[in-house]
């Protein structure tokens, strides 16, 4: 008998629900040939609350601080869509300083989430270090979080009508600070990882999403501009201020974990300048636009779409005219993503599975709901 | 894309559409779903951005929304589905993004998709009973 | 796909160019390792919270050192978890009312503040206090008495 | 025992008060030889605790932490013996698929080699246990044999991600260790001895052989390689943490998993030792004492260690097969030719 006839059995792996590297309890059914991926099967919702049946059950303003637990990376822009859905449904103007704390908010809302995809991303390739500058840098957003609104990821603070408080004494400065400092941080982490050749080697050519993949599987946000198309919900359907401010669409066209790392990378230099514009041009005025206490929007159905930093997060209602939702549905960007993960994966080696999974940066909470 | 060009197409196959904002609402029977896919796809609405069903207590639909990203246009379609034991084509073989949101319909509502290549449950267990997102789900039991 | 075995280059431009990008990042750990540690030694100093924080419930006194609280319910009702429960008032009506009566259980509450904001009388607000650690559930439960800001001095 | 043995004296003075008593020599050799075991075991074993605690405040150092400060002190100088002492009384598990005996062989099998390969590391001038006149070719020997146990681990605990982790560690070790005895050929053509004591004594009076070309590019690969074979960080794919759990062991609890651990830790001290004797003149060196300068110089090799594996990103798998095949191995023959022309000129 001939080896080259020796019948050899495929592996199945089950990656998950614990393990170190699926940023949560997610499981990946991989089938594989010595360490090569021939299959993947995601099994999801172990993290399933059931948001959407709760929302059914709760008014729209008690159903809000729900919405931070989803994204609990971002919760900001989670807020976010839920108050773009109900504002549209109920026809209510936000004052503009509210719209641009808001944006304050969202960005740095984003630049905490992707110093956390910054930080898992190297620590999935065994950079624990660069981990834990990200979470330094982070630390920083979380402190001024915690000075404006009490609380440092599910911080609720954007309303129905509004946002939570104005800004307390002191924060403006402290921004102005953290956006100082970042900069610098950002250049210290393309020594660290960005250059270093083993990153480089690790990330470059590997899961490689074509961009006509991605708009198939309706991919969106960071994972399909890493692939070259220039698609921000900040710029295709401006909500808030974000038509008044300067910003650049971050592409790539490398369709890598590279392409997709760099795109997040420089992400958070341009929400440092949305900030410092905000920051600068802030108006006086109210933050709260006056919202009635039982709000009973209009029958009917809105869609908000808000750019996360994870992609497109939507939240589609329909109101039959009651105190609360008759259908509140959530659109998570991780979800669409993890339905793309099998076509990327097939043919790589185990340890690109934790890159590529890494650099799509999935939130299991918002993937399951 | 107007109204008037899908009517056209698929003439009494639309229930009602109107233009509301950059979303296009299209009211649809579920014999030319597959088709009017395809046909948007064609025309640029390649992106999936949702599936979804609502339940309002006495009819059941489930909502498509098509994105064209270069225009910035949405065009939702709704099509009725019967509240128990409803089915529909499967959309998954014109937009490949439609599997995993098809499968939560499938999950959450028990929308059957014909031709689905593997309508399993997705977020909850395989042995889940009912379909909790219909008003007439009872609550699990807590242990 | 194309593994990097397969890749054809200029192998010692490869080496020069990557040694030097680990030198980089050795230059770059170098650095922090100068810079002063960021930790904060937690029990042993406690953490500096703002103002703003939002911690465990309380309960403000008015002036005659009662509750300010009328039991009117409004904060119950804004409540998205229920974990407000169990509120009770004297016999007086209106304004005069004072609570006898008030849980809040720590383990429900999203500390998301609708609560505070429902109150019509500015008599309850989240306070400072953070770690409510308890052995069972029964422990995160606090009963009015233990929700009720401490005494002023001079005051009974 | 050679001459050279700092407790030559004492074993002289106690061989003769035992012979006094009309004892015979060979009991009090093997009593010797086991009390000598013990007493190396346990200096290795407590400068095995003190590095880990030097990586843990090394690494939180550079991360911005303070590393350990409870236990033992501001500088927590108890803490891995602390936690040794907590491995110690955790339950022992044994999984109910795994092959026992090979489970339970399979850490003294990767530790006993990393303690014996001390033999004949030459800590100063008066201590090198056993100056073998086949030194180099009996670490080459020795410090092949760990494999093994990582293997039987691997194989043993009936787990696939272990299993993964001991297939990685097979192939990363074999093809590292290629490159590893080139480099140590080209020190032993320089020296012109297999034996540690002429490879030292060659490097007498500054003579280093890192300052002697061209086995620069022997130390180079040397270092590389020795990273490779202690599984450190750009090199640990056996263990990798985020991919296979933790490789081998990852079924190991308690001491099992401690003795891994220390194997690990070990062998990470023998290569820096090893390190310094062949090419950093071992214990020689100015004003200082001959120990002083040897465990300088060690200790600079494991810092250099540490300071890369907290700063660089893990290899793949294919990456680390073809970075030792396609450019140490070519590399290392290149050098070994090198040296050999240059000994003969």
């Amino acid at each position: 008998m001939s080896i080259g006839l020796t019948p050899t059995e495929h592996v199945v792996l089950n990656m998950g629900p614990q393990h170190p590297s699926t940023h949560g309890v997610l499981r990946l059914k991989l089938t594989l040939d010595g360490e090569v991926i021939l299959g993947c099967d995601p099994v999801i919702g172990y993290l399933h609350r059931g948001m959407e049946k709760i929302a059914e059950n709760r008014t729209y303003a008690q159903f809000l601080p729900y919405t931070d637990r989803i994204d609990y990376l971002s919760s900001a822009s989670n807020n976010e869509a839920f108050v773009l859905a109900v504002e549209r449904l109920a026809g209510i103007e936000v004052p503009e300083r509210a719209q641009y704390l808001r944006v304050i908010l969202l960005e740095l809302n984003r630049i905490a989430s992707h110093l956390v995809f910054v930080a898992t991303f190297a620590n999935d390739l065994a950079a624990t270090t660069a981990f834990l500058y990200a979470f330094r840098e982070r630390e920083v957003i979380m402190d001024l979080f915690e000075m404006w609104t009490g609380a440092r990821l599910t911080q609720s603070w954007i309303r129905i009508g509004g946002v939570g408080s104005d800004l307390p004494d002191g924060f403006e400065r402290k921004a102005h600070e953290f956006c100082r400092m970042l900069g610098p941080r950002l250049d210290e982490y393309d020594g660290l990882l960005t250059g270093n050749a083993i990153f480089r080697l690790r990330t470059e050519g590997v899961g490689v999403l074509p961009p006509e993949l991605g708009i198939d599987w309706a991919c969106s946000g960071p994972t399909l501009r890493g692939s070259g198309v220039a698609f921000d919900l900040r710029r295709a359907e401006p909500y808030e201020v974000y038509e008044k401010l300067g910003f650049e669409v971050v592409t790539d066209a490398a369709c890598d974990c590279m392409g997709r790392y760099r795109v997040r990378m420089e992400e958070m230099r341009q929400s440092v300048r949305i900030i410092e514009q905000c920051l600068d041009h802030l108006p006086q005025g109210e933050v709260q636009a006056k919202v009635p206490r039982a709000l009973r929007p209009p029958a009917g159905e809105a869609y908000g779409r808000v750019e996360s930093p994870r992609g497109e997060f939507g939240c589609y209602i329909v109101s039959d005219g009651g105190t609360s939702p008759l259908r509140l549905r959530l659109r998570t960007p991780s979800f669409f993503h993890m339905a793309a993960l099998p076509q990327i994966l097939r043919g790589w080696k185990i340890g690109d599975v934790i890159a590529i999974l890494g650099s799509i940066d999935i939130v299991l909470g918002e993937m399951d709901r | 894309m107007t109204p008037e060009d899908l009517k056209a197409q698929f003439g009494d196959d639309v229930e009602a559409a109107e233009q509301v904002g950059r979303e296009l609402r299209l009211r649809l029977r579920p014999a030319s779903l597959v088709a009017c896919c395809r046909f948007c796809k064609e025309r640029g609405y390649s992106y999936p951005a949702d599936i979804t069903a609502v339940d309002t207590g006495a009819e059941m639909r489930v909502v498509y929304r098509l994105v064209s990203l270069q225009r910035g246009e949405h065009i939702v379609i709704s099509v009725g589905v019967p509240r128990t034991g409803g089915s529909l084509p499967s959309v998954v073989g014109v937009l490949k993004g439609a599997d995993w949101p098809e499968r939560e319909v499938f999950d959450l509502f028990g929308v059957r998709f014909v031709g689905h290549p593997d309508l399993r449950r997705i977020l909850l267990t395989d042995d889940w009973q009912g379909y909790p997102l219909l008003k007439t789900a009872q609550p699990a039991k807590g242990s | 796909m194309t593994s990097q075995l397969d890749r054809k280059g200029n192998h010692f431009a490869d080496v020069v160019v990557g040694a030097w990008s680990i030198a980089r990042g050795l230059a770059v750990t170098f650095r922090n390792a100068l810079r002063p540690p960021i930790t904060e030694n937690y029990p042993a100093r406690p953490p500096k919270l703002p103002p703003a924080w939002r911690g465990k419930l309380v309960h403000k006194r008015g002036e005659d050192g009662r509750p300010r609280c009328t039991a009117c319910l409004a904060c119950l009702k804004a409540c998205p978890t229920g974990a407000i429960s169990r509120i009770g008032g004297d016999e007086k009506k209106g304004r005069e009312r004072r609570a006898t009566s008030y849980d809040w259980d720590a383990s429900r509450c999203l500390f998301c503040n609708l609560c505070v904001e429902a109150c019509p009388f500015d008599a309850i607000c989240l306070g400072q206090e953070y770690s409510m650690v308890g052995e069972s559930r029964e422990q995160s439960r606090f009963e009015l008495a233990e929700l009720l800001e401490p005494a002023e001095e001079g005051e009974p | 025992m050679t001459a050279a043995s700092p407790t030559g004296g004492v074993y002289q003075s106690l061989m003769h008060w035992w012979q006094a008593h009309g004892l015979p020599g060979w009991i009090f050799d093997g009593i010797w030889m086991v009390v000598m075991a013990a007493v190396v075991t346990v200096v290795i074993l407590l400068s095995v605790l003190f590095l880990v605690w030097l990586e843990r405040k090394i690494s939180g150092d550079i991360q911005s932490r303070v590393g350990p400060n409870r236990v033992g002190g501001r500088f927590g100088l108890l803490q891995t013996a602390a936690d040794a002492l907590k491995l110690l009384m955790k339950e022992d598990i044994i999984p109910a698929g795994a092959d026992k005996i090979v489970f339970v062989l399979a850490p003294f099998l990767v530790f006993v080699p990393t303690l014996m390969v001390f033999l004949v590391v030459p800590f100063s001038d008066r201590w090198l246990v056993a100056d073998l006149n086949i030194g180099l070719l009996f670490v080459v020997a020795v410090s092949a044999f760990p494999v093994i146990g990582l293997f039987m681990a691997g194989w043993a605990s009936n787990n696939k991600y272990a299993m993964l982790g001991a297939m990685r560690a097979v192939a990363q070790s074999m093809s590292y260790e290629i490159p590893l005895i080139l480099a140590m050929v080209c020190v032993a053509v320089a020296a012109g001895s297999l034996k540690i004591g002429d490879i030292v004594s060659a490097q007498e009076h500054g003579r280093w052989f890192i300052l002697r070309f061209p086995l620069q590019l022997a130390f180079v690969l040397y270092f590389i390689t020795s990273m490779a074979e202690v599984n450190r960080v750009p090199f640990d794919l056996p263990e990798a943490e985020s991919e296979l759990v933790a490789g081998y062991h990852v079924e190991y609890t308690g001491m099992r998993f401690a003795l891994f651990f220390l194997a690990e830790f070990g062998h990470l001290f023998f290569v820096a030792a090893f390190c310094a004797t062949l090419f950093l003149g071992a214990w020689h060196g100015p004003v200082l004492p001959p120990v002083a300068w040897f465990i300088i110089k060690t200790y600079a090799m494991i810092l250099a260690i540490m300071w890369i594996r907290w700063t660089v990103p893990r290899l793949r798998i294919d990456q680390i097969m073809g970075f030792a095949w396609k450019l140490l191995i070519p590399a290392a023959l290149v050098t070994v030719l090198l040296t050999g022309l240059m000994s003969v000129l």
